[in-house]
This record gives C-alpha cells, structure tokens and sequence, in this order.
C-alpha cells in the first residue's frame, strides 16, 4: 500500500516541467490563467460572516467571529483584527495536527497584511468604549482540500466573509457591554484587496499555481493590490531566488490579475 | 435557540418545539466523496450540523515502534471549527473534543476489517464547521461513509444517532435546545447488520426502563441513517455498497 | 532484564480465557463479584475532603479542595466542580508523564458525570456572592496502584471524599471573600452515586474486572447509579462491540451490584 | 500553622513549637514494597509530609539513542500532588519541581551500581502526597529504599535530612512553619557508610561556621533516617539488606 | 523615539529625524568569528540593532528520517531576547519569529550549496539583543557572514536591507520611528552578485511604481551591507573570502 | 563531518585528567585560579540595567527589565523578582530550542537565590502601591557562549547589571501606573553576592571549571558569599559525592575568593 512517494513526487515534478518546456501547464491552463472560482457566503449561521470557497479544486471556508474584547493600551479607540489559518489535516495528508506551523503562520499573516494594510475594515468602527471594550474580530480560515494556492483562496474568502459580517448591537450598561445578537449592522468595509500568487518554476511565472506546480516551484511571490490598484502586501517565499525584472513582471501582472478576479468574485456576492 | 423560554419541550399535542413527533429525526443530508485530497471523505448535514470527514490510508504509520504486526492501527480525530460554536472555540483539543475522539475511534474499530491492513495507519478526520446537537453521532456516521469512500474493507457501516429525554418523554435525536434543556442525552453509534452496539454514552436522569427504550429508539434512528449512508455511497457508486 | 512483554501478555490472555472456558475467573471470582473495598477517610489533612481506596490491588487516593473562584456567567448562582485524574507514572509501567491522555481524560470525565448528573452537591450551595464569588470544588484524583477498573474505585473514592468535605466560612468583606479555615460546615451532599464496570470478555459480563481482565476484554461498560436506582450516567468504551440484549443485562446487573457495593462503603464512613 | 504569630521559635527552654530539642528529628514512619506494579516501592511519613515512590526498571530505554553503553541511565520524577498543600497546586512539572527532580536524581545515582545496567533506565517516581517540609528530602529517603526493594544493585542507601536555622539556633529537620519563619534551611543527602554526601543545598544566610555545622547536624539526622530506612527493609526481607 | 510626536519625517530640507538623506544608510559594525563554541559566528550592528549570529554545521541531523539524501537540511531561528524590546518579549517563539525564521532560511538557502552536505543539517541561529528596526534584515546579513565564517560553501553572501515610504518618501533603511509611522516597509535580500533576490516582503500602501522604485533603493543598500560584510571576513581572514 | 564525538570526549577526558595528574590545569591555570573576567555594564539601552560578561570564553548577557505589576498577596508591600536563564542554542552545540530545561531551570534558581537571599534588593523600594501596583524586576540571562562556569558567570553580570538599573519615576493617578522613563533614580542595591563554583574532579576542587573541565567532573559546587562573608546560598550538582571534609574547603575556598572576585569586579563597574 504505502507507495514510493519520492517516485511519484518525481514523476510529477518530470510532468509539471515537461509540459512547461512545451509552452503549457500541467492542467492545461494559460500561463496567466486563474482557475475557476465558485464562492458562498453565509455558510455557518454560528458565524457572523462565512464563505466557502472553490479555486478549482481548492476548498476551503472562513467564519468571521465578532467577539467583545478590550482596546490595545496604544489603540483605545480601536477594535482589533486577529486572522488564524487552520491547515486540519482533513485537507492534506501532509498536514499534521497540533498547533500552527511555520506554513500556517505565513499564510495567516499574510492574509491578515492583505486585510490590516488595504484598511478593508475601519477598526475604530468596532471600538464599543474608548479604553474599555471594543470587538474583536476574529477571520479563521478552515482549510479542507488543499490542491494549491491557499494564499489566494483565503484572503478571496475572508475579504468575502467580511463583506457579509453583520455586527450584534452592542450597549454599554453599567461597565458591562450588552449585546443583542439579534439586532445587527453590517461591518463597515471600505476596500476588496484581492492577492494574486505566482510561483516562479523554471523562469515561468505562473499565475495561481495548483499543488503540483507548488511541488516543483523555485519561488513564489504573493501581491496584494487594493480596489484602486495599489499594493499593500507583497511576500516572496519558498527557498529559490528571483531576478528584479522577474519581481517587476510579476507586480504588473498581479495588478492587472487582481481587478480581473475581483470582479468575477463581487459578481458572486 | 428560541428568542424566549418556552415553558414546555413537548407541546399538548406531543409535537416538539420543532414540530417534530418524538420519534422523528431531522433533515438528513449524506454525500460520499466530497473531497480530492484525502482517500475517503463525506459530507453529513442533520438538522444545522454541518460535517465533513475524510480518511486517509491505509498508509504507513510512523514512528514505527506504534505499528502493530497483525492490524492497522486506526486513529481518529474529533475538532471543532472555532466557527463552528456560539462562542468562538479556541482552536486546538480539550478535554471533550479528546473524549469524542476515543470513543468514535472505538466505535468504527469493530467495524473495520482492520487486520487485513497489518502495521499501517487509517487515519480518520472529523471537522465540524457548525455545530447543532448531535455532533459526535454525525461524526461517526460522517466517517462511516468516509472510510467506504477510501475502500477500507468494513463489516458494516457505522450509523449513530442520539436518543433523549425531554419533558420525561423519550425522543429520537435531540436538537440543539433539547440537549441543553432536556433531562438526559444517549448518543449510539450500531452496526446495523448485526445490531451490534459499538457506542454508547448518557448521561443525565433516567430510570433503566427509560434508559432501555431510549437504547431501542436511537437504534431505530440509526437504521433511518444507515438507509442514507447507503444511498449516499450508492449515488456516488452507483450500486450499493 | 528486558523481557518479551508480548509474550507475556499473550500467556496472560491464554490465562484468563482459559478460566472463562471453565467457567472461572482468572483470580478466582463469581462473575458478579467485585474484589474487597476498603475505604479510608480523611487521610490528606491540607484538603478539605479525602480518601484512599483499596479495591483489590487497585489503589488510588482522592483529594478535595475547595478554592474561591468566579461563577460561569451562565450560573451565576451556582459554584463550580472540576474533576481531574492524574495517571502518574508510579502507578502503572504504561502510564507516562505529561498532560492527561485520553484515558486519564475518559476517567475524569465519567467521574464527573457521576458526580454531577446525579446532583449529589447542591452547586448553589457553593455560591458565596452571586455573580461575583463561588466555591470551585476541585476534585483531584490521583492513582497509586494500576489493578484494573480505575472508574468504579474513582467514582466511590471522589463521593466518599466528598461525603466528609468541610466547606470553610467564607464571607464577603469590601467585594473581597474572607476565608476562615477553621470555622467549617459539612458539605451539602444529596446522593451517592456508584458506578459498576462490566468487562465484555468473550461474550461474558465480568464485573469490576482486574488488570489482566481488561487488557483481555473487548468492551467496557459503565453504568453509574443513584441511590434511588436510577441510572445517571453511562460510558461504553474499548474497541468492542456488543449486542444490544448484553446490555439490557449489564443495566441490571449494574442496578443490582450498585446497591450492594454502596452498603458495603457506605459502611467503612 | 500556629493560629496567632508566635513571637518566638526557639523557647526560653531551647524547645521548638512543636515541642522538639533542636537536634531532635519528627517521628519517621517508612514501610518497603508498599504497591504491587512497581518494581518496588516505599512510602514515607516524616511529621505531616506523606510520600510514596516506586521504582521501575532496570528496564529497556526508548528512544534507543537515549541507551548508555556503559551504564543504566537514571530517571527521577518529583511531582506533588495537588491537594498536598494549601492551595491547590496545578498538575504537571514546574521549576520547583524540575530542579529537586534533577538534583534528587543527582543524589542517588553515586549510589547505584548503574554500570551493572547498561543500556536500560531505571526509572524513580515520588509522589507527594501531603507536604510538610523537607518533601525533597522524604522523597529521596523514601526513593532509596524502593531502589533497594526493586533489587537495584547498590553501594548504600542514601538517607536524606534537612538542618535548618531558626532563631539563631542550628536545628534538625525543620518542620512547615520554621521553615518558613526560619533563617536558613539546608537539605543534604549522604551515603552513611562511606559519609559521602549526594545532595546539599542552603538558602538564607549563615556564617560560614553556622553551615559547617548545620551540615554536621544533618548528616545526624541522616543517620537516624538511615537506621529507618534498613529497619523497614528488614521488616520486609526477614534481615538486613 | 523622539520626545514629542513630530510633525513630520522628512523635513524641508529633505533631511529625516536622524539627520540622514533619504538614500542613506545607518551606521555599520559588522564582526565575523566572535564566537568560540559555534562553527561559524558573526556580530551586526545597523542604527541601534545589536545581533549576534551563529552556525552550526554540516552537523548529523536527528530523526533520520529528516535528513535529504541529495542535500543538508537549512534550519533557522530567529529569537529575541527578553529585554531586546522596550516591553519585556516573553521567551520562546511567536507567530512573528516563526515567520521571520520561515523567510530568513528560504532567503539564505539559495546561496548555500547545500548539494554539498547531503543528509546534514545546517543550522543558524540569530540572537536580536537589541532591536531597532530593521532586525530580521541584520539577521540574514549576520547569519550570511556566520555562514562563510562556518567555512560553509556558498555561492555568494546574502546581503539584505529595508527600504520604507515615509511621508510619501522611498527612504532607504527606516529607523525605529520611520518604521511605526511610515506608510510601508519592504525588507529585501539578495545575492549581490547575480542581482538575485532571495527575499521580499512589503506592507503598507505603495504604488507599483513606489514598490519598484523601493526595491531599487533596498537593492541600493544591499551592496552597501555586501561590501561592510566582505570587509568583516577580509578582516578575520586576511584577504576576501 | 560528524566527527566521532564519543571518541573526542574522551580524548578531551584523558588530557583533563592527565594534566591533573602532573598538578596541573588543562589551561594552565592554578587550582584556586578564576580566568580573566571583563565586564561592560550598560550595553542594552532597551533594558533598565545590562552587563555583558567575558569569563573567559563564556559570554553572556544579563538584561534587567522593570515592569509594573501586582504584588503578590502575601507580600503585598513588595515588589517581585523574577530570574529566568535561556541557553539559547547558539551559545552550545548541545543546547537545544524549546522552553528551559532543567540545566537553565537550575541555573536561573541558584542565580534567583543568590539575589534574592543576600537581600542585595530591598524588594519593599518596589512597591509603587500596597496591595495593588508594584515594580516586576525581571533579570534575563542570555547565554551566547558556552565555555563553563556559567553559574558564577551569570550572578557576576546580574548583580553588575543590578547596580546599574535605573527605575523610572511612577505614580498612581486614577488608580492606575503613570511611568515616566525620562525620569528615573538608581535601584536602591545593598549587597554585592558573589558565587564560587568549585569543580570536583579526581578529589581536586577546581575553581571556576571550564567546559573542558565540567564535562570530566564528578560534582560541582556554588557557593554564594555576601559582602559579609556569609552564605546565602549553596548549591552541589551533579552525579558525584564528595565528603564532608572536602565541602568544608569548599566553603573556605569560596569565601576567600568571592571577596577577591568582588573587588575585580567592583573595580569594573
């Protein structure tokens, strides 16, 4: 049963190179071509704000909780963002229970810098008491099937999450906050940042790499680009270099990327 | 939940506060094979649980002092989405979510023929993304069909399904507020073939005679739930398992 | 030094199968025979309750505390009751150091069912202000002697202990408890739940089985009883599977003994 | 604990609170093979401090790089329980605990034979059940005699003993309450035969005469421990070890 | 940080707080071998960041199942120390160290042969004594000449550098105050050689042309870095490495 | 490249030993001989007070931080002391990541004695307001190179770093901790403890062992000698015996060299 999986991992790393010496992807996708993607909000009734997501066969789902907290010391006015990548291991057989490794925490933060930096969420908005109690909002990214670019998925199905959070009434009666659940206004968003990942193999850049063109990558380079076009994050990683000329190609594309998926994603809102 | 307190869980008429008899289940939803990555997976909805399973294996287990020479070892884990609640969970295990975990274990083992699978592991993964009553019997049941999906040679599928007490009656899969408000929960996992009882829990207050219908009743549920995970495994095969 | 522990446990298995063939048990019991209690009271001087049990070789020492705490805001009105079971590794070549495993977790938690379904501590009797201020009842379980069925001789240790715990004045002075330890009243207690464990050994209910029964048996079944007979918790566990008129039997078998061994304990009070 | 502070600890009379001379040890209570898993085991009383260790092994070490050639590798678990003192104490290690685990060890090993071992452990356990104090030295009295009644090979037993200061005076075997009230507290353990001494600790402030001679007063104390320790043996094995 | 909140960080003349142009760097220590024990160490200075790196390796790499038998396995910890920061950093990894780790490794690998070690591990450890901005590119400079320093094959140094917008202003290397009130920071190393770059990262708002205008300027400060780390080890080793 | 390391052990043990045996030092220097000591005080402008400290060729960092914090109940006109060790693995091929272990736990304990008993701070200067807000004097060992002796190594630099710690001006106002960092006054220091670790190899005591050393001994031990010339602390370790008479010239050995260390040290500052 346990097969070689060195053998087969070579295999596909033989696949994935070959049909890119032939000028084509693995799956027979366009260098610059995104794979389908179908979205759902207001999956979990228990959130306050869900997607489900499918980019081809990635899938996953995010559930945004509000929850009543207190303010940072050094921002008293303003509610707090906190994002958590769970990669269960139901989504991979790689992935391991336990608490989040390096791979989660990357992919966590980067999603929280695409959301933090485009300014999406307008956290003095949350605060409920200046100094005492403010919402916290918690993004948690549940990931069930992992075949590639996660980074794009789940900032794709946070920002939709959040675009559909609705925030419970909250008063403050003696110190104490009270919050009527069923009473609720929508989050105050103000920005759709979308996030375009290339992976760099064999001097290609690829546009939204699946998992078997992840295996084979040298690089992969993550920008994230606001509604008016600018960047507000961008992270190289994996354990290959990249030449400038490649990194300013890559910014270009993923501007022109990101209003393209932005608009097939708000289409489905 | 119900916006106020209502006064009784079962109405003059014998209905609950879902409209339901004593006796009947809620909406059921079964799909086999809802994943690529893992070898088996499945999808359950019953009531507002929302479920998802997969299996991976039979694959080598590591470190290798835990093989065992004459079966696979299986392992199972329970988690809950932190979505998944009222309250935000924590991500990670506590104490209920590693008691689910061992019993639902114990619960699929008899049914997998797992000595034909020596020194490897079948690992079973339950995540709950929404949370109704009734968690661990969908889980079981999730992974039942999860591991048909994977093709683990089993002697029968796993269906399980709680029964309660509400109000002093003894009613067939209790919901969300029933749970928390009722008089006593017996979750049951069976194989139906055989009717052999691979899970049993309770807790609450019931006399044995209560205890033994309510053994009777979530046995009958398991078999409505055993006739889906069939269809579901048959929709996706295209003849029964 | 190292012997073949397999082998071993395969002679052992032969052993107690063997007897069951003939009708025996592998120490010598009825079938329906627990092994001698023996109970002792108030032997840890720094708790507020304790016990040490002897049932058979089995042996293990229960510990109560009481501490000032915060009321859950769901019961404001009512104190709190924490059950814990440590499997130090003294007690048996198996257990190990670290974090409760499922086992230890699986114990705790029956013996808390026990406790608190049969509603043996009024919880607001521990209330001291409400809201504010509550007694936390920790009940700590602590094993010394691995012989086989750990839940029953839990369970009658944790009520007995809790049967002599005193709950020291406490009294709210400036919105903080004043504690004096040397004024205290029994603890109010309602019930005396006992649980019974059967072990399903080759088709036949062995009650309270010894070590070498379960490492044998296919299934366990516990049963916790009130003083009224009714039943308030149950717990099959271990990879077994069993019919359901086994456990038809195994509810009155445990309806029956519970009664019985409650008597004898209650005895040595 | 006294109910009111008493404003001295030493009499006019040179008698402690509790009554006892200062060079007078609380009553000892040992017994040998006290649990039937172990491989031995004892329990110790020593005042109010009540102390069970057991002994595994010599026995196989996993994972096997952790194996030593030449020798078995000792290991030593402190661990109290958490009714043993006033305020409930969390279960699991902490540094307290870590550190008299580490140097309990380091006081036992010159005495075992562990290059008749090689490549297993032998593992110690104490368990305190209630605290008094000098719960190290109770545990490492009380390991010793396990070591022995697991048949672990050794050069002696080691008997352990705190001396303390107390009022300015030099006292043996400080109890809770001087302990805490007390100048400076300093537990040791010795080989009694050989005199040499395994264990030796000091906290507080002492000249370096007052040291000298708080080593020599436990090293008494010792002795007596060590006349326990053989007693209880014998108690078990017919005649001395 | 400045007493009173500026009202601006570039100010008319083009000059930022510290006094320096915008295409400035900060002063400059760097010290190869400064370490006895680790096979390779270096010490780094930038503004008022103090770190100290180490490499250990090629050394055996445990499990054995971790190790590649084509190449060394790179490993790297990024920690600080407690009192490096102005509130006291409780020891241990955070989810920030595991990313910079993360990064840090994946920028130094690509100048390391790791062909050359197969199934070893080399590993570098970054110590931030102090902070000021700027510590994980200090990091990877540090951790590049404690790499060479180890005598570990390289295909050239990585030399790493910020650049940041302040005031709308692409300003090389940003201090402490610059990187909590500037508009975005972009850390970046490369193999100065080839012009490869092995890391990127940028938060804030930029356009694209301000991003790539940044990444010039960083580039710009990387030769800089290269030429102070080719010094240290020309210093330690008496000619270029 | 993975060296026998086995084999370089004892290689290194047989020189030790060798060298002892002719009377003499594996570095030459006399048995009652420290190695140099270099000590900079004030290198960590983030912390309160700093010293970096050469012994040789053990290096290590003591940082002091100030924190307000709670003082603990029954001290509640004190403020609070915490020492903590890290053995960071770049300091020692042999240090591994991960919380302390019982070497750093050790370590940082002696160190905390050493401090805490020599009562070299009065902890009642830290009390900013009774039974609420106090000072949190956090002392953090890092050690970067290990050549042995790092328990003598790290009370030097942290008492040198405590008589350096300034603590800034804080007020209560509105019941909660106003700090001024700008303004600030010396840590109130009245004693100068100083440990001497003694190396027991082959029945010689070596004082301040090295690695080298440390790794051939059989047991190790520290005293801590006030400016009084008392004992506030004393520490054997290691899997060694030693007999009385030997740990009576230990003692004397310390005492005699603790003040010489002193007046190094004090001459550095």
């Amino acid at each position: 049963m346990p097969l070689d999986q060195d053998l087969l991992a070579r295999l596909k790393r033989h696949e994935v190179l070959e049909a890119l010496r032939a000028g084509e992807r693995v799956d027979g996708r366009d260098f610059e071509e995104f794979r389908p993607i179908e979205l759902r909000t207001d999956v979990i009734s228990k959130a306050n704000g869900s997607a489900l997501i499918h980019l081809g066969n990635t899938q996953l789902v995010v559930g945004v909780k509000l929850e009543v907290g207190t303010p940072y010391p050094d921002t008293p006015d303003e509610g707090a963002l906190a994002v958590n990548a769970e990669l269960v291991p139901l989504a991979d057989p790689t992935f391991e229970p336990g608490p989040p490794d390096e791979n989660a925490i990357e992919l966590s933060r980067v999603v929280d810098r695409g959301i933090r930096e485009s300014e999406m969420i307008d956290l003095k908005s949350l605060c409920i008491q200046e100094g005492e109690h403010c919402w916290v909002t918690f993004v948690d990214i549940h990931v069930l099937d992992h075949d590639g670019n996660l980074f794009d998925a789940s900032l794709l199905a946070s920002v939709a999450a959040l675009h559909r959070t609705r925030v419970p009434r909250a008063e403050v009666v003696d110190d104490e906050v009270e919050v009527d659940e069923t009473e609720t206004t929508p989050l105050e968003v103000r920005d759709f940042p979308v996030s375009v990942t290339l992976a760099l193999v064999d001097e290609h850049l690829l546009v939204d790499p699946c998992l078997d063109e992840e295996v084979v990558m040298d690089a992969r380079v993550t920008v994230t680009v606001t509604e008016e076009g600018r960047i507000c994050a961008v992270q190289k990683g994996e354990r290959g270099s990249l030449p400038e000329h490649l990194l300013d190609d890559a910014i270009d594309l993923a501007v022109k990327k990101a209003e393209e998926i932005r608009r097939v994603v708000k289409a489905q809102l | 939940m119900p916006e106020e307190e209502p006064e009784r869980l079962i109405s003059e008429d014998g209905l609950r506060l879902d409209g339901r008899k004593p006796d009947e289940m809620r909406p059921i939803k079964i799909r086999a094979g809802v994943l690529k990555r893992a070898d088996g997976s499945a999808y359950v909805e019953v009531g507002a649980n929302r479920i998802v399973a997969a299996v991976y294996g039979p694959r080598e287990l590591h470190p290798r002092h835990k093989q065992k020479p004459d079966r696979a070892v299986v392992r199972f884990r329970y988690n809950m989405a932190p979505f998944s609640v009222d309250e935000r969970k924590r991500p990670g295990p506590d104490r209920r979510s590693i008691e689910i975990s061992k019993l639902s274990k114990e619960a699929l083992e008899p049914a997998i023929f797992t000595e034909y699978y020596p020194r490897t592991a079948i690992d079973i993964f339950v995540e709950v993304l929404q949370a109704d009553a009734g968690t661990r019997c969908a889980g079981i049941t999730a992974a039942s069909v999860a591991l048909a999906d994977a093709g683990i040679e089993m002697r029968d599928l796993v269906a399980a399904c709680a029964a309660g007490k509400v109000d002093g009656h003894i009613v067939l899969d209790p919901m969300y507020y029933e749970d928390g408000h009722g008089e006593a929960d017996v979750p049951l996992a069976m194989m139906p073939k055989e009717g052999e009882i691979t899970l049993l829990q309770m807790d609450g207050d019931m006399t044995p005679e209560e205890l033994k219908k309510a053994i009777r009743l979530a046995k009958k549920g398991c078999k409505i739930i055993y006739k889906e995970q069939r269809r579901a495994l048959k929709r996706k095969y295209g003849e029964e398992e």
